[in-house]
């Protein structure tokens, strides 16, 4: 399984971070700096995997942005850089030419497309489409609720003017 | 114990080189990147860490200012004290320079840089490090000229802080005295320790090379010329001079004479360690409702004569860092709650001596507590003020005497002020 | 009036070299210089610029100041990789080496001695020996300092070229930083060798002397540590030299005034009047204590001096201890050794103000502090008999706090305490013994265990504390099964009833047959051998009157302790290590293969 | 009401420093901390969305989880989206607030909107406790069945979580998983397949189970394998390599130790070794994962001998990702094929000395599982002379192994004794206590080599440089042997003859009790060393008296106690010396590494 996602700046900073595995705050922090620092010295030539307290991160690198994953000893590391790059994928045509400001601005929107790729740390659906559509679906729901509260409070407006 | 830097590097938060001077090639920027990243790796940013490393037989010493440490490497016995005290002046010099040291700073001018850090240390030796000759002769872009200079004479003379040739028109000399007092009281409200640092902080503007004499009411050197002191005098505990006091000349008749650098320089700075009674006092009553609410009581009480009036007062309450929405009562100024300090700023304009001021507050607490919240933080009561016209050693500037070979007419203008320093007060 | 540099830091492409080679080829001096910057800008950030050697050489030939300095910097970092091409600077090293202008002379004489490449150090000679007797100052203190760097080069080379002679014939130069860097160069080389190059004589000492009062503050650094090195002849001599140097304490550079009181420190032994060494003390004190006042990364340094000074000579700040009490602000590593200083200053008289510091500290937040405070006060409770109870006293008000890491440091100090005043406050055991079941760490539950052997025939269910030990034993690391197995035979020595009996059974037979560890199997065979042979003879071995333990533990060695005096200020004196326990005598060279 | 998500975040970014960012958010922080205790409605999805931001950063965020719960409950999706996130965010399964989210949780599993009852799901599968596991299985196996594919995936996954909290709940959901595995939407598929092989992980019933289904599985990967162009499920060229990918590996769990399972699965196997596309990652994931399978079912041999050859050829690879898994797999193969391995030996010591740590350990763990009588010698002599040069963070595992090998594998004792010396002299300080333990078993048990040991370990201490493991065993080997430096006894052939005197001997054990580098617990071997001494070195019985009686009064409790016990034995009892210091008994080796391999 996947015990956690991060995802790290060039320089160090922390874009997302996502715990499948129970971590106090100071052992993420700890997990955190550890990480970063191991992977952002790494070489462009060297290996995606890392182990790492007996188990491996891969890590891929995306511009300025390292996407990393932890996952079991024994899971398939060539699998989990595929399921890193299938979020990428994702998030590169939800915001369209995905970089690192949209992240930071829309983290949650991140968020919420990775809550339709992993589950329990465990890989939820592999139809990037799919994906695509159950949130533009979400999307929605929320427009719509905003057009509301919108009208709403224009019609009090109205009345109580 | 002769011993020499290896190398000066300048890196950033992360503990990466962004530019490394390196003296004696046997320390390289990846040893020193690998050393520090062990250092980061430990459970405490390094801060905490002793500014002292030994990794892999290479002596590591560093400080940080702003976003940026300064770091030099040994692999010998080499003087502590004089290579930490240097990269303190590489920030000083930095920022005459740059107005900022930081990293961004360092990246914008890394040309100068290379050329400072090769004046400033020659084979890891300290060298040079007196900014405002430094910049006669090492320009950044903008004041680059094309002619080319010359080493000023300065650098290697004996008055290694002042050029030739300074013209003022109005020749005129400031001279602040400063003296801070430093206090710790206990919760028990016993006063632990005190004691005042004063300083006497110079700004010169005077032509050519102008002899200085500065006369105290100190009373080793009344007595010794046979003055009457009158109760007037005071005794200085240790009393330290800028490069520019002839020291033997002190120690041997109490006399201060000096060349002044251009411009403005701590002259001198002294220390009482006598007993003071805090001029502001401070109470406080602390009162936990569980995890709902806290409450405070203060009373602050000035303990000086009523003649003098302390300015720009404030106490600075520590609350706990969850505290939630604030209300303030005061008998005198405002309070405001500033979560970054995790305190509570109390501030009052005016204080005048033999007053006492109160003031209330209470915070709401969230009910969920934060993971692992073994001891909580106990900081003390900070103060902060300013008395002008006031010192509490007595200390009196009773001459200052300016001699140029030209002959002209200086003026001297002498303030007193008395600050807080380290004022705490623990709860 | 910042820079624009920083646009350089952002050319990554592929044909970046290439480009570069043509720009540094180009004919406008502008173009050039720019190039050169970003070949700079390329080195400062690591990447691999050293394949534009010949072009960036060809660049050495310039007028312009700032061009030159920036070619020199690229030659010190990348000549020893391209010795063949390095010499090609050779010509213009010793034609700069003659400009006009004293900063290019002294520039050229500086990165010379940086490059470190055997072939070329010979056609270097000629242009130092010039620059050591140049007219301007400014080159020969930036020469002087060269002969250091030839030296490490090829000692051989700079003997034969008498540059050592020219060196010491500067101590006597006009010029103050001239004089202070010849030292500076003159101190190092002797460091290197085994014969004698330097030493200060009579005549020398005089020159030192006169030029301490005029060189920079860095200069007057320099010469205060090669004074350090010298061996006064009597009496007076010591006390002349320590009247030179005691205007230095009104320095304001701090490195200035320790160097300075190590200078007075080494002479003081040698001086026997009381009267003048109190007056020295005097005089050392208030600068010690206004080191107090400097950054922290200093105070660190001065702190851990004041703890060798203080072990010489405690009196120069008996009566300080205040100001070592700690700032709430205090970096970690200063309240450390503040700490550590304030132990070795606590006295009868100051003691419960001590006492009132230190209780505070253990409340506080960082574990390690707290842990240390703790320590404190059992070890002023060693040190000062008449406020032990008092001290111990303090240790069970925070015992009963109840906070785990206290307790357990508060237990293993009082173990000490027992062993420093036997027969005296033993009865806090039954407090001590409540809280058994919380200790962790094996120091405490070792020192736990000792206290319940020692004591066992005081201690009514002593077996049973014992026992609640036993089944973890072959868990246990080595510290605790040894105390185990002591405490067992006692306790069997002491009572030798049934109990007893059996678990001291258990416990030779898992300390012999069920462990693998020969230090701990050696001891438990003595004790079994012996019980089995001479019980009455065991008793005596076993139960032999202690020594009480004494309160020097933390002093250091006296040998070390005159070593690291003659060192204050240095990295020596920091660490407590004398210089060749970190410092190696091979010269190591940077790996750059690793770059 | 404060600023918008996106000022609030840019004035963050806006900071240089670390002490600017702090005071940004401590104040942002208490403006949030002020609209919580005012309970402000309007503003809670924007505030949690703050406090997120600030939580991503590291900054204490305890004070709004309520805030969370309070938005769950309440009734519109906009709320309940950002609230879950908070949640899945700000709280993990040890804190006890999340049992107030139990009941919302309930209400949400069973609403009429798909996208609720997603969120539902996603929060029960990412961070519930085992009592909310327990509390809602009856709703999400419910869910299992529902006819909308979107829930039954997401019902799946959580399953697998209920599953890892709840292991006895198994035997409820064998049933619906395999209901999952005929289903037509990937997405189900994917995380059915995960489910049950889940389930057969916890449960043997549940494998067995599975075991009967094995066909639907082989004919599922089979369309994938032969399936066109999928352009959903495509992925350079291959399609849906997730799926496969956790087909393989159930099939692997399903296989192993069942041949006619095996056998069903045997023809697909080879098909995807052989068919598989070996030019992108997508394609060496499943050839990684199938070369597993093969290894670990009761494969025929052709399909194997296709393994090592998928595995030959990642070896070769110039990618260090494929070289990674190469070797890591190989180490799983070493037991099934060792000479199929061996034939690649040379390639895999070089990689011991790659430049990337990653496929140094994958190297080294492989060189370590090929060792045999056969080339413990020269491997050990390769891994030592790496060990000289190696990085320092390389040093503590390199020499853990070596020391496994050389004690696993020595041809004889001397060889072992001569390696474990040089073992400590080359990386002295990361010789673990249990390693310097074995030795002196093997040391005192072998009676014809102590006199060899000691002298050895004599000559090479003259270069002692601190290490603790070097100290303690030269120094507890003089102890027992020290006679045997002085009268020369059992000379091997070709030994160096060595002439010690007594107060040489002595001399050893002075330097290590005196020297300021070494722990308390190594000063301890050497006071029991100095007493042995006493009576085998007659000579220098007052000298070592004198040593032993200087750490009277030591602070340290061990080091006293023993400093007073030997010094009375020697004053005032020394007619018991003889008895007490015979040689010690010795512990049966036999026994001993027995005892050793069960703990394993």
């Amino acid at each position: 399984m996947i015990h956690f996602v991060l995802l790290i700046s060039r320089q160090g900073k922390v874009r997302l971070t996502k715990w499948y595995s129970p971590y106090t705050q100071k052992e993420r922090t700890k997990v955190i700096r550890e990480l970063s620092g191991m992977i952002l010295s790494r070489g462009p030539k060297l290996c995606n995997f890392l182990e790492w307290r007996g188990l491996k991160v891969v890590y891929k690198r995306y511009a300025s942005l390292y996407f990393c994953m932890c996952v079991d000893a024994d899971d398939n590391e060539l699998e989990t850089l595929e399921i890193i790059h299938h979020f990428v994928e994702i998030l590169d045509r939800y915001f369209g030419n995905v970089c690192e400001l949209d992240l930071i601005f829309n983290f949650h929107k991140a968020y919420y497309i990775l809550d339709e790729v992993l589950i329990a740390g465990e890989l939820q659906e592999t139809s990037k489409k799919s994906v695509a559509r159950v949130i533009a679906a979400q999307d929605t729901l929320i427009e719509h609720a905003k057009e509301q509260s919108n009208s709403l409070s224009n019609i009090i407006a109205q009345a109580t003017k | 114990m002769s011993g020499a830097a290896s190398a000066i590097f300048l890196l950033d938060m992360k503990g990466r080189v962004l530019i490394w001077r390196d003296y004696r090639g046997d320390v390289s920027s990846v040893q020193a990147e690998r050393a520090f990243a062990k250092l980061m790796d430990g459970e405490n940013d390094p801060a905490s860490h002793d500014p002292i490393l030994l990794e892999n037989g290479v002596t590591y010493l560093f400080i940080q200012h702003n976003n940026v440490y300064v770091m030099t490497a040994s692999r010998q016995n080499c003087n502590a004290a004089s290579l930490l005290l240097f990269l303190h002046r590489i920030v000083d010099v930095f920022k005459h320079y740059f107005e900022e040291l930081e990293e961004e700073s360092l990246r914008d001018n890394f040309v100068v840089v290379y050329e400072l850090l090769d004046e400033m240390m020659d084979f890891g030796y300290p060298q040079y490090t007196e900014a405002k000759i430094l910049s006669e002769f090492i320009k950044t872009d903008a004041y680059r000229m094309e002619v080319t200079t010359r080493p000023p004479m300065a650098v290697t003379n004996a008055v290694s802080w002042r050029m030739e040739g300074i013209k003022y028109k109005k020749n005129e000399v400031f001279l602040d005295v400063v003296e801070s007092v430093n206090i710790l009281v206990n919760s028990n409200g016993q006063l632990v320790r005190s004691d005042v640092v004063g300083a006497l902080k110079m700004r010169t503007y005077l032509s050519g090379m102008p002899e200085c004499k500065l006369g105290l009411n100190d009373r080793v050197l009344l007595e010794a010329q046979g003055r009457a002191t009158k109760g007037k005098a005071i005794d200085l505990d240790d009393i330290k001079f800028h490069q520019c006091v002839r020291l033997t000349r002190f120690e041997n008749d109490r006399t201060i004479s000096f060349i002044p650098p251009d411009g403005s320089f701590d002259l001198m700075t002294y220390r009482l360690s006598t007993q003071v009674k805090p001029l502001i006092w401070v109470e406080a009553q602390v009162e936990r409702h569980s995890r709902s609410r806290v409450e405070f009581m203060i009373k602050a009480r000035s303990q000086f004569k009523e003649r003098s009036t302390a300015s720009n007062v404030e106490i600075e309450l520590p609350v706990p860092s969850d505290a939630s929405t604030p209300a303030v009562r005061t008998s005198m100024g405002t309070a405001v709650y500033a979560p970054e300090k995790e305190a509570l700023i109390w501030k009052i304009k005016s204080f005048p001596g033999g007053k006492e001021y109160m003031m209330r507050a209470k915070f709401g607490l969230p009910s969920i507590e934060a993971e692992e919240t073994v001891v909580e933080k106990r900081p003390p009561i900070r103060v902060k003020f300013e008395i002008p016209y006031f010192t509490v050693s007595g200390i009196q500037v009773r001459y200052l005497k300016i001699i140029e070979k030209s002959g002209y007419q200086a003026l001297p203008w002498v303030r007193y002020i008395t600050t807080a320093g380290e004022y705490e007060l623990r709860i | 009036m910042s820079g624009h540099d920083a646009k350089y830091f952002t050319t990554t492409k592929k044909g970046e070299i290439h480009e570069l080679k043509e720009e540094l080829n180009s004919q406008y001096k502008d173009k050039k210089k720019d190039a050169v910057k970003k070949v700079i800008a390329a080195m400062t950030v690591g990447k691999d610029v050293s394949m534009l050697f010949t072009d960036v050489v060809n660049c050495m030939q310039t007028e312009n100041l700032e061009l030159k300095k920036l070619v020199y910097l690229y030659l010190i970092n990348y000549a020893k990789s391209h010795p063949d091409l390095a010499i090609l600077a050779v010509n213009t090293f010793v034609k700069d080496s003659q400009d006009p202008n004293p900063l290019i002379r002294a520039l050229a004489v500086r990165t010379m001695g940086c490059i470190r490449v055997d072939k070329i150090t010979e056609y270097l000679c000629d242009p130092l020996q010039r620059c050591l007797k140049d007219d301007d100052p400014y080159v020969r203190k930036t020469a002087a300092v060269c002969v250091a760097k030839l030296y490490d080069i090829n000692a051989e080379l700079v003997e034969d070229r008498g540059f050592l002679e020219a060196l010491k014939d500067m101590i006597s130069d006009s010029n103050p930083m001239v004089v202070a860097n010849a030292v500076a160069a003159l101190a190092e080389i002797q460091e290197g060798s085994s014969k004698t190059i330097f030493e200060i004589t009579n005549h020398t000492l005089f020159k030192l002397l006169a030029a301490l009062n005029e060189c920079t503050e860095w200069g007057q650094v320099f010469i205060l540590d090669a004074l350090s090195k010298y061996k006064a002849k009597d009496v007076r001599d010591a006390e002349n030299i320590v009247e030179r140097i005691t205007p230095r304490l009104q320095h304001a550079n701090c490195a200035v005034v320790l160097s300075a009181v190590k200078v007075i420190l080494l002479q003081m032994e040698l001086i026997t009047s009381t009267d003048v060494v109190r007056n020295l003390c005097k005089k050392m004190a208030p600068p010690l204590v206004t080191l107090l006042s400097a950054e922290s990364e200093i105070q660190y340094v001065a702190l851990r001096n004041i703890n060798l000074i203080v072990q010489r000579r405690p009196n120069i700040l008996a009566h300080e201890i205040k100001v070592f009490f700690c700032k709430y602000n205090d970096p970690i590593y200063v309240k450390m050794e503040k700490l550590e200083i304030m132990i070795k200053l606590a006295s009868d008289r100051n003691i419960d103000q001590v006492l009132l510091e230190f209780k505070e500290y253990a409340t506080e937040v960082d574990v390690d502090f707290v842990r240390k405070a703790v320590r404190a006060i059992g070890r002023c409770a060693i040190k000062l008999d008449r406020a032990a109870e008092r001290c111990i006293n303090v240790l069970l008000d925070l015992i009963k706090i109840k906070v785990n890491y206290v307790v357990q440091e508060a237990i293993v100090v009082i173990k000490d305490i027992f062993r420093r005043y036997p027969n005296m406050y033993e009865s806090i055991i039954a407090t001590l013994c409540e809280n058994l079941d919380t200790l962790d760490e094996p120091e405490a539950k070792a020192s736990m265990i000792w206290i319940i052997g020692e004591y066992a025939e005081r201690i009514d269910n002593a077996d049973e504390l014992l026992e609640s030990f036993l089944e973890t034993f072959p868990e246990e690391p080595a510290q605790v099964q040894l105390q185990l197995l002591t405490a067992a035979v006692k306790l069997f020595l002491k009572k030798p009833t049934e109990g007893p009996q059996q678990m001291i059974q258990v416990v030779l037979n898992n300390a012999t047959q069920e462990t693998d560890n020969p230090d701990l199997r050696d001891r438990a065979y003595v004790y079994w051998r012996l019980l089995s042979t001479d019980p009455e003879a065991a008793k005596d071995v076993v139960l032999a009157e202690k020594p009480t333990i004494s309160d020097d533990s933390n002093n250091l060695d006296p040998s070390l302790l005159d070593d690291l005096l003659a060192n204050i200020a240095t990295l020596a004196s920091v660490y407590h290590k004398r210089p060749d326990a970190f410092v190696s005598r091979a010269r190591a060279v940077a790996t750059r293969e690793e770059d | 009401m404060g600023s918008r998500l996106r000022d609030m975040i840019r004035s963050i970014r806006a900071c240089k420093t670390a002490a600017e960012e702090r005071s940004v958010v401590a104040k942002e922080c208490a403006l949030l901390r002020n609209a919580f205790k005012d309970n402000d409605q309007d503003y809670r999805h924007r505030n949690v969305a703050k406090l997120m931001f600030i939580h991503m950063l590291g900054y204490p965020t305890h004070f709004g989880q309520m805030e969370c719960i309070k938005l769950i409950a309440a009734g519109s999706f906009p709320e309940k989206r950002i609230g879950y996130l908070g949640l899945m965010l700000l709280l993990d399964e040890r804190q006890e607030v999340l049992m107030l989210v139990t009941n919302s949780l309930k209400n949400d599993l069973g609403h009429t909107n798909q996208f609720i009852v997603g969120l539902g799901l996603c929060a029960l599968g990412n961070i519930c406790t085992a009592e909310m596991a327990r509390d809602l299985a009856p709703e999400v196996e419910k869910l299992l069945q529902s006819n909308n594919s979107y829930i039954r995936k997401k019902a799946a996954l959580c399953s697998v979580r209920i599953v890892r909290k709840v292991p006895d709940l198994v035997e409820y959901l064998t049933v619906p998983a395999t209901g999952l595995l005929t289903d037509k939407h990937h997405g189900v598929l994917v995380a059915g397949v995960k489910l049950c092989t889940e389930l057969c992980q916890s449960n043997e019933l549940a494998l067995e189970h599975f075991r009967k289904h094995v066909s639907t599985m082989v004919r599922v990967l089979k369309n994938l394998v032969v399936s066109g162009y999928a352009p959903e499920y495509d992925v350079s060229g291959i399609t849906d390599p997730f799926l496969q990918i956790r087909l393989l590996r159930l099939l692997r769990l399903l296989g192993n130790g069942d041949a006619d399972v095996s056998d069903a699965m045997s023809d697909v196997l080879a098909q995807v070794a052989t068919n598989t596309e070996s030019n992108k990652n997508a394609g060496n994931a499943i050839l990684y994962e199938c070369v597993q399978t093969i290894m670990a079912v009761e494969a025929i041999g052709g399909l194997r001998v296709l393994a090592i050859n998928i595995l030959g050829r990642f070896l070769a690879n110039r990618d260090n990702n494929i070289r990674y898994v190469a070797l890591n797999t190989l180490v799983k193969v070493v037991s099934v094929d060792t000479q199929a391995v061996q034939r690649h030996r040379t390639t895999i010591v070089e990689c011991v000395k790659d430049s990337d740590i990653s496929i140094r350990r994958r190297a080294l763990e492989l060189v370590c599982a090929l060792v045999n009588e056969n080339n413990v010698k020269v491997l050990t002599k390769e891994l030592v002379e790496y060990l000289k040069v190696s990085d320092p963070d390389f040093k503590g595992d390199l020499t853990a192994r070596i020391a496994g090998l050389v004690q696993k594998f020595a041809p004889n004792k001397q060889w072992y004794i001569d390696q474990m010396i040089l073992l400590m002299v080359e990386a002295g300080k990361y010789v673990t206590n249990e390693v310097i333990r074995s030795l002196v078993v093997v040391i005192s048990n072998a009676n014809d080599l102590q006199g060899y040991v000691v002298r050895t370990l004599y000559r090479v201490f003259q270069a002692w440089d601190g290490q603790e493991s070097l100290g303690q065993v030269t120094v507890w080997c003089i102890g027992e042997y020290g006679e045997f430096l002085i009268n020369s006894a059992n000379e091997l052939e070709g030994e160096d003859p060595l002439t010690v005197a007594e107060s040489d001997a002595v001399d050893v054990v002075e330097s290590v009790l005196k020297d300021s580098r070494v722990t308390p617990t190594t000063v301890a071997f050497a006071l029991t060393a100095l007493l042995k001494l006493s009576t085998r070195l007659p000579t220098c019985a007052d000298r070592i008296k004198n040593l032993i009686l200087e750490h009277k009064g030591s602070l340290v409790l061990e080091l006293q106690q023993r400093a007073i016990e030997f010094g009375s034995i020697l004053t005032k009892h020394s007619e018991l010396k003889a008895t007490l210091l015979e040689r010690m008994p010795v512990l049966d080796e036999a026994t001993y590494s027995a005892k050793n391999e069960m703990g394993v």
